[in-house]
């Protein structure tokens, strides 16, 4: 496990503010950082601000007309607030979306070579890892020749996965990766996850609900609630945390409750009002 | 001081034909301020106020304009002509329309307020069609003619008078409607090629005369058989066809040539920087059918300051002026013009002109159109009936009492 | 062979090059709804403004003379020279990039993500604007395009056609002009096919058009994606403008091809490059052979502007996407 | 603090669901209605009536119409122009066929009639969607336009294809032919336009409203939970097009007094309305207000700017208005996509928290 | 509701293979199964959005004709989405009285008036709808337009519109899916409230094995089409094709 005092960060991010529309205040000053060659998991509930993190992360707030108002996002040093989606994906970070977002009339194949597109290492290398995508998700390969569209809504992850695989990336921030995956997939997701990790020194940055599977496999996590860090740590040590074992991990004193017996019990319990 | 507004269109898709038109009118009206210092000691000044030849904006231009005093409109367009027919009866302001507009306005005991001398459409199609009796001899029995239209209140103007013809010297008359703006004409012009038409007539505007005119050249129809009406027949009309086009004919209501008065204009108006327009269009086929409806319209308000003996005029006094007008050879010889138009002299029953029209021809090795006839007069006996028809049907349907004012 | 059946066929053969020709304007539709879902409405007022600039820049027009001649009370109009066909085409076409790269910088850039008829409607606006500038830069009289295309019937094959009928048949009239463009939209097509289906910029393009965001997200750049497609369909517009000017003189009318083009698009579905052309072959043989045998005959003619959108509209109804689009997705 | 909102509490459905729900709102409305009414009548001019308010309010029915086809149940239609021209000959057939009904009736058949053909024409909305289906509206455009020209009877024979709308009145006064005062005319279009605002608002906030905009935002989802598809769209398509029939009886027989259908209601006038509802706000009614004030005002504000008070040859400032309009249009869509209403509401929102930036 | 020998295919794609299942009144019926498996389209085939090759559908006691998918609605279906299907331009207050449409009769007459008629049902109706609203706890964001809600919620708001139906039977497809565990926690309760409450029959397809074997009764078990478990809980818990093909390791 990565400690992050010792290691290099990678991406910083630094007390910012996100406003969409003009007027909604959605980010009130978040800071993190993403160590290199980390697991760096980013939680929270619903609408505690992750999805909007990554974008002003990857740039691509711009067009849901959010912008980063105040603080900075440093890449290897370097600001990369003003860049373009594409300028990131070339210096290594990519996204891969909440909600899918395949290419719906391209084929699951076609998807996936657009994850080369900025690619210029040769049509050989591509195609290797074209085979490597494969390998990880067989299910992509008997579907390689249906439109996207048509294809389930698990498929559909795998091939967004997939497709950021392909630009051989250096660090991907990771939106919602197990959201409507079967169990035995979410497992193999992560372990996929892992294994680029350690194996290709590929960072990640993901942000989950699934705080169980995403702490077991992160190094560290952020918690974020309504726009804010609550919490932040060695994902050890989170896990370990009665509050988080309480509202993320859903497990009390007296071990896990069955979802039949939480009924009408407690209201919930804030760390920040 | 005489207000004259001039509703124009230099933009949109009839820019090509509203500009000189316009560049005409006004530096004739220049021409006189500069040379006499306006009409009658009264200087003139000109309202410009663009349409682009749509009837909505024709009608802002009419309402902002009529405040001003305008004596006169002459909207050139006949979408808006129709709307203001109304208004300016209702506002007693007089209205001139040269070879456009409504044709029963020339029965000037219904429409008052509004002229259309010296020719209309319906002379038009009877010029035309005296012109070519007059080319085979008197005879157009079991001669084919088509009439390519545009497909509008506009283009439909002439089909009555040439049925009622067709009827009476015995030729085909084949219709063959040009839907606007008349880019695509291949069907219409494979169907002249398959049944070979002795002559084709077009009553087009726009586009469509451009494409018209190279398309029969592509089908190697005889130019000298294809005569356009007065709106069909402008250099620009021609020029895209290059010298495919040559030997086309069109009827014009004003001869073009060289005429004193555009020296005038030349030296007094453009070289004096008072120009209307770019000074391009100087002696062009509209041009001079711009210059040509403003000595109408400032010979009227001399005939008015005439009859009523003051020099400020208003727009009745005007409309008496129009009334009275009356257009010789010796007038317009004077006014430096000399056989420009056809004699005509205006009164309350009479509001039409005499209806001759004359033949031209395109010269396309010398860029310019040839005078080919005199004046040729319409044949009365089939267009005023249609007139009497006509204007009973509006006055009948408005509940007007024809009668002189 | 009856006379009339012959002349069915020449309706036909006509029908298919006048085809071709509206093809020419849909193709450039296809070009940029491919590849960002714009519907481009500015198409036909492209074809318009290219074509003024190629003869402006032929005829050593000063640009916007007139603008300035009123404002400063100069009086100029010619720069004097006469520029070769051939070095006007090519500063037509970098001009035209030129223009594709400010209206993605100015405009499209800033929508990025957008409903697709807002940027339908920005289209409709540039269509305004760019009409304006046109007229403002080079006037708006009528201006012949002197490229020395060739023009008329072709003699040669009414010649050898006329032995088919009877003495009322005058053999097969074929405009020169519309074989020209029948090669050259052959070529054009199929270049454009290779483009989008084979190289990575058309994959790209492709992506781009299903989802803005995604395509951003794996690093496509889609102001470099818009400038390319844009600046085809600036070349396409002048190819059409050209083309169509050549019958009619480039003016202000030209710019209502596009009118034209819309029952092609629709028929041969907005994303299919050979949508356009089959597309555009079926309306121009349907709206002629419909005006030969009813629409002249028995409707008073002038039907061909409303029979191209009905026929249209009679295969949308079986095809929604039109005969090549691509399928409309519909899951939940 | 100029807009509270806030203390401005509901205690009833009832209330809650009225037009305008802010006590502020509510007074603004009735103060601009009692200055419609009762004061700009007896201050209108011929100039005034016929370039601005009459093309406003008339602009204005047909863009609410529209904007129920459009903005509420998401079809985008381009046929506008040939729906108003239905409702201008349906009108003048019954003007000239029963002289001695009441205009106002002739002019609510007008809005029935082009219902009909309004529905008859969304027939294929079913199948066709997006932008096929605009495309496809231009069917109805072309074909109405071309059958008014064609067919004599819908022109009463005349030599000249126009129509001319004869002299009517209503309670006495004169409201079309060439003696209407302009009062007149101003009133006779804004009680239309008030009715027809009311009655689009009462169905875009009632089940119906919520079918058609079910429909917009997602249209298998709404069949799924039980809008019929078929229903909804062709309410829509009647509804839109009586507003817009009517729109074009008023347009023909108050405002121009004339028409030639080709000139009056070709295609450009199905832009014109789509553009006034694009740039009003899609969606909202306020907005197709906005949007057809704006763009009847901003030709005429350019002309006077232009050629009266810069002097310039008009035909410059003709090209120079498609400039300025045609960018303006790019750099709204640019700043508010989502039009004047949007705009409106913003600031609105922007109010509310004053004097926080947010 | 019983599916009798249901087969789907799409063009060459088996998505369905000849599968039979009942989902008795009253009850919780789970559907889960790996991606792809055809779980959403056998959904979609309950609400008559697509028409199997093969197979008949059953409900209450009664062979269904084939349908459009409103009329399905109308025999009291109501459904969420997988991927979440709200009306984006409309505010919540307004999505969930969508929910209402099968139940709102008066005509177009009466609603341009709005006086009267309209008006009364609308209030009565936005009642009931204020009661769901209550219930699911989102009052808060009554008038905020969905487009801008964060996923969780918008969950919640669909299951609001369905639940405004007053349906005799529910289907949903994922609703917890992108929740964390206490989000998970409160549906859980909302659906388990529904059934006891209104009775309602739901059916669910979920990947939470956790909230799947807590709260349903009986779970059907589909692997590429194929049904390959039916039973309560802890019988398809202890079906070893059933551990192979999905569940994998023994889940935490
Ligand atoms: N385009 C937008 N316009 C306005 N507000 C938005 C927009 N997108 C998101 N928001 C708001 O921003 C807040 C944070 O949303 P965000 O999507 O970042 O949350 P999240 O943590 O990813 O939640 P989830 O787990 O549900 O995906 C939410 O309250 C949401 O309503
Ligand atoms: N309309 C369609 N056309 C073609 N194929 C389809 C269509 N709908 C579904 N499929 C295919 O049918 C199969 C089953 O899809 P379905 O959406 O039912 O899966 P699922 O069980 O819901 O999976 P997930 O858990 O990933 O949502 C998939 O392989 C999908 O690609
Ligand atoms: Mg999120
Ligand atoms: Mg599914």
């Amino acid at each position: 496990m990565l400690d992050s005092a010792k290691t290099e960060t990678l991406l910083e991010v630094n007390n910012i503010e996100v406003i969409y529309n003009h007027v909604i205040l959605v980010l009130k000053g978040v800071s993190l950082n993403v160590p290199k060659g980390g697991i760096t998991a980013l939680l929270g509930g619903n609408g505690a601000g992750k999805t909007t993190t990554l974008k002003a992360i990857s740039n691509l707030l711009h067009s849901e007309r959010g912008t980063v108002t105040k603080g900075s996002i440093q890449y290897r040093g370097a600001r990369v607030q003003d860049l373009s989606p594409e300028a990131l994906v070339k210096m290594g970070v990519i996204q891969v979306m909440e909600g899918r977002h395949c290419f719906e009339h391209l084929t699951v194949e076609e998807n996936l070579m657009t994850g080369a597109y900025t690619r210029n290492d040769g049509a050989g290398a591509v195609s290797a890892d074209l085979d490597m995508v494969y390998t990880y998700f067989p299910r992509l390969k008997e579907r390689r020749k249906s439109q996207a569209g048509y294809t389930s809504g698990g498929e559909q992850q795998m091939c967004a996965i997939g497709r950021a695989l392909m630009s051989r990336p250096e660090t991907i921030l990771l939106d919602e990766p197990s959201m409507g995956l079967a169990p035995q997939l979410v497992e193999e997701i992560f372990t996929i996850v892992k294994n680029l990790n350690e194996q290709e020194g590929v960072s990640f940055l993901l942000a989950e609900q699934n705080t169980n599977v995403a702490l077991r496999f992160a190094h560290q996590g952020y918690i974020l609630e309504s726009g804010r860090v609550v919490m932040e740590g060695p994902a050890k040590e989170l896990r370990e945390n009665p509050d988080v074992k309480e509202f993320y991990l859903g497990m009390s004193d007296e071990g896990r409750k069955s979802f039949r017996d939480v009924r009408s019990y407690r209201r919930r319990k804030r760390w920040l009002a | 001081e005489l207000v004259i507004p001039d509703l124009s269109y230099r933009t949109g898709p009839y820019a090509a034909g509203g500009t000189p038109f316009s560049d005409g009118y006004q530096d004739y009206f220049n021409l006189l301020n500069a040379r006499d210092g306006g009409i009658g000691g009264e200087v003139v000044r000109i309202l410009e106020c663009e349409t682009g030849y749509n009837t909505e904006k024709g009608v802002e231009c009419y309402e902002s304009t009529k405040g001003e005093g305008a004596l006169i409109y002459q909207p050139l367009s006949t979408g808006i002509t129709y709307q203001l027919i109304p208004k300016a009866t209702a506002d007693n302001i007089p209205m001139h329309t040269l070879g456009y507009g409504r044709t029963s306005a020339a029965n000037g005991e219904v429409f008052n307020w509004v002229f259309n001398y010296p020719a209309n459409y319906w002379d038009a199609a009877s010029v035309a069609v005296n012109y070519l009796l007059d080319e085979n001899g008197d005879d157009l029995d079991g001669k084919k003619i088509a009439l390519v239209y545009h497909n509008s209140a506009y283009g439909k103007e002439p089909i009555r008078t040439l049925e009622a013809l067709s009827e009476m010297h015995g030729f085909e008359l084949t219709q063959l409607a040009v839907d606007h703006p008349g880019q695509e004409q291949k069907s219409q012009w494979l169907q002249i090629r398959r049944e070979r038409p002795d002559y084709v007539i077009m009553w087009g505007w726009g586009v469509m005369n451009q494409v018209a005119v190279q398309e029969a050249a592509n089908i190697g129809f005889p130019m000298e058989n294809f005569i356009g009406n007065w709106w069909a027949g402008a250099e620009h009309d021609v020029t895209p066809a290059g010298m495919a086009a040559d030997g086309y004919k069109s009827l014009n209501m004003n001869r073009v040539q060289d005429y004193p008065v555009l020296d005038e204009i030349k030296t007094l108006v453009h070289d004096a920087g008072n120009a209307a327009g770019d000074g391009s269009n100087l002696g062009s086929v509209l041009y001079v059918r711009g210059m040509y409806t403003a000595m109408l319209a400032a010979d009227a308000i001399a005939k008015a300051q005439e009859i009523h003996g003051v020099s400020d005029v208003t727009p009745p006094m005007v409309r008496d002026g129009l009334e009275a007008l009356e257009m010789t050879n010796a007038r317009m010889a004077e006014l430096g013009m000399e056989g420009i138009g056809p004699e005509f002299s205006a009164s309350c029953q009479n509001h039409g002109g005499s209806g001759q029209g004359l033949v031209q021809q395109w010269n396309a090795a010398d860029g310019v159109w040839v005078p080919l006839t005199d004046f040729i007069a319409p044949d009365d006996s089939v267009i005023d009936p249609l007139i009497a028809e006509d204007s009973a049907a509006f006055a009948a349907e408005n509940g007007i009492t024809p009668g002189c004012l | 062979m009856s006379t009339d059946f012959l002349y069915g066929i020449e309706v036909i053969i006509n029908g298919l090059m006048a085809g071709v020709l509206y093809a020419l304007v849909a193709l450039g539709f296809v070009l940029i709804f491919k590849a960002s879902g714009i519907f481009n409405y500015a198409q036909g007022v492209m074809a318009l403004f290219a074509a003024l600039t190629l003869v402006g820049i032929m005829e050593g027009q000063v640009p916007f003379s007139h603008l300035i001649n009123a404002v400063f009370g100069a009086d100029i109009h010619h720069f004097g020279w006469h520029v070769p066909a051939l070095l006007a085409i090519a500063l037509t076409v970098i001009l035209m990039i030129g223009f594709a790269w400010a209206v993605q910088h100015f405009v499209f850039r800033h929508l990025v993500g957008q409903e697709p008829i807002i940027l339908f409607m920005a289209t409709i606006g540039l269509a305004y604007f760019l009409e304006g500038i046109g007229d403002l830069m080079w006037g708006s009289d009528i201006k012949t395009l002197a490229l020395g295309l060739p023009q008329g019937g072709s003699r040669w094959v009414e010649d050898i056609t006329a032995g088919l009928g009877g003495d009322d048949f005058y053999g097969f009239f074929i405009d020169k002009l519309d074989m020209l463009a029948t090669l050259v939209a052959a070529v054009l097509v199929a270049g454009l096919i290779v483009f989008a289906q084979y190289t990575k910029q058309g994959r790209a393009m492709r992506a781009v058009a299903d989802d803005h965001q995604a395509a951003l997200s794996v690093g496509i750049s889609l102001n470099f994606i818009w400038v390319l497609v844009w600046s085809l369909a600036g070349m396409v517009a002048l190819v059409a403008g050209v083309m169509w000017g050549a019958k009619s003189g480039v003016q202000f009318s030209l710019s209502l091809i596009a009118l034209k083009a819309l029952p092609v698009l629709m028929l041969g579905g907005f994303t299919s490059i050979p949508g356009a052309i089959v597309g555009g072959l079926i309306i121009g043989v349907g709206e002629k052979l419909f005006e030969y045998t009813i629409g002249a005959p028995f409707l008073g003619g002038a039907t061909e502007n409303w029979f191209a959108y009905m026929l249209a509209l009679i295969f949308l109804v079986f095809r929604p996407q039109g005969l090549f689009g691509e399928k409309i997705i519909e899951r939940v | 603090m100029l807009y509270r909102e806030a203390g401005d509490f509901k205690t009833s459905y009832h209330a809650d669901s009225q037009t305008f729900p802010i006590r502020f709102d509510r007074i603004g409305f009735w103060v601009i209605m009692v200055i419609a009414f009762l004061v700009i009548p007896f201050m209108i001019n011929d100039y005034w009536a016929n370039a601005i308010f009459v093309p406003f309010l008339i602009y204005a029915i047909a863009a609410i119409g529209l904007n129920i086809l459009t903005g509420y149940c998401g079809q985008v239609s381009l046929g506008t122009g040939g729906f108003m021209a239905v409702g201008a000959y349906a009108c003048y057939k019954l003007m000239t066929g029963f002289p001695d009904v009441s205009i106002v009736i002739h002019i609510v058949l007008a809005g029935g009639i082009t219902a009909v053909v309004g529905a008859a024409f969304g027939l294929p909305s079913l199948r066709i969607k997006g932008f096929y289906l605009a495309v496809a509206t231009l069917a109805a455009q072309f074909f109405l336009v071309w059958l008014f020209n064609k067919v004599a009877w819908f022109y009463n024979y005349s030599a000249s294809g126009q129509i001319n709308a004869p002299e009517r009145f209503v309670a006495e006064v004169a409201v079309t032919g060439p003696n209407t005062a302009p009062a007149a005319q101003y009133l006779i279009c804004l009680v239309f336009l008030t009715f027809c605002a009311l009655i689009a608002r009462n169905l875009t906030r009632g089940t119906i409203g919520r079918s058609w905009m079910a429909i917009r935002d997602m249209d298998i989802a709404a069949e799924i939970i039980g809008v019929n598809p078929l229903r909804a769209k062709l309410t829509a398509f009647a509804v839109s097009s009586f507003f817009v029939g009517i729109a074009g009886a008023l347009f023909f027989s108050v405002y121009l007094g004339a028409v030639e259908v080709g000139e009056a209601f070709g295609i450009q006038k199905s832009f014109l309305v789509l553009f006034m509802i694009i740039i009003g706000g899609l969606g909202s009614i306020f907005g197709s207000l906005a949007g057809a004030a704006f763009l009847v005002l901003l030709p005429v504000a350019l002309k006077v700017v232009g050629v009266n008070v810069l002097g310039w040859p008009t035909d410059l400032v003709a090209h120079l208005q498609l400039v300025i309009v045609g960018g303006l249009i790019m750099f709204f869509l640019i700043k508010e996509p989502h039009g004047l209403a949007q705009i409106w509401r913003l600031t609105k929102e922007k109010l509310r928290l004053w004097p926080f930036p947010y | 509701m019983d599916m009798r020998n249901i087969t789907l295919r799409f063009g060459g794609v088996e998505a369905i293979k000849d599968i039979s299942f009942d989902i008795r009144e009253g009850e919780i019926r789970a559907i889960i199964g790996p991606n792809g498996a055809g779980k959403s389209s056998m959904l979609n085939v309950i609400s008559g959005f697509y028409h199997p090759q093969d197979g008949k559908v059953w409900f209450r006691g009664e062979k269904r004709p084939p349908m459009k998918p409103y009329q399905v609605a109308r025999l009291g279906i109501a459904r969420t989405f997988q991927n979440i299907a709200l009306f984006e331009g409309m505010s919540v207050l307004d999505n969930v009285m969508t929910g209402r449409l099968t139940h709102m009769k008066t005509n177009m007459f009466w609603q341009a008036l709005w006086m009267g008629r309209a008006e009364a049902e609308e209030v009565a109706n936005r009642e009931i709808v204020e009661q769901i609203i209550d219930f699911l706890e989102i009052q808060a964001i009554r008038k905020t337009p969905v487009g801008r809600l964060p996923y969780g919620l918008k969950k919640r708001v669909e299951l609001a519109r369905a639940l405004a139906a007053e349906p005799k039977l529910l289907l949903l497809d994922e609703p917890m899916a992108g929740m964390n565990v206490e989000e998970k926690e409160d549906m859980s309760r909302f659906i388990l409230d529904v059934n006891d409450e209104f009775g309602t029959t739901i059916a669910l397809i979920e990947h939470d094995m956790g909230v799947v074997m807590d709260i349903s009764d009986r779970v059907v078990v589909m692997d590429y089409g194929r049904k390959i478990g039916d039973g309560t809980p802890d019988e398809v818990r202890g079906n070893q094709e059933v551990i192979d093909a999905y569940l994998g390791v023994a889940h935490e």
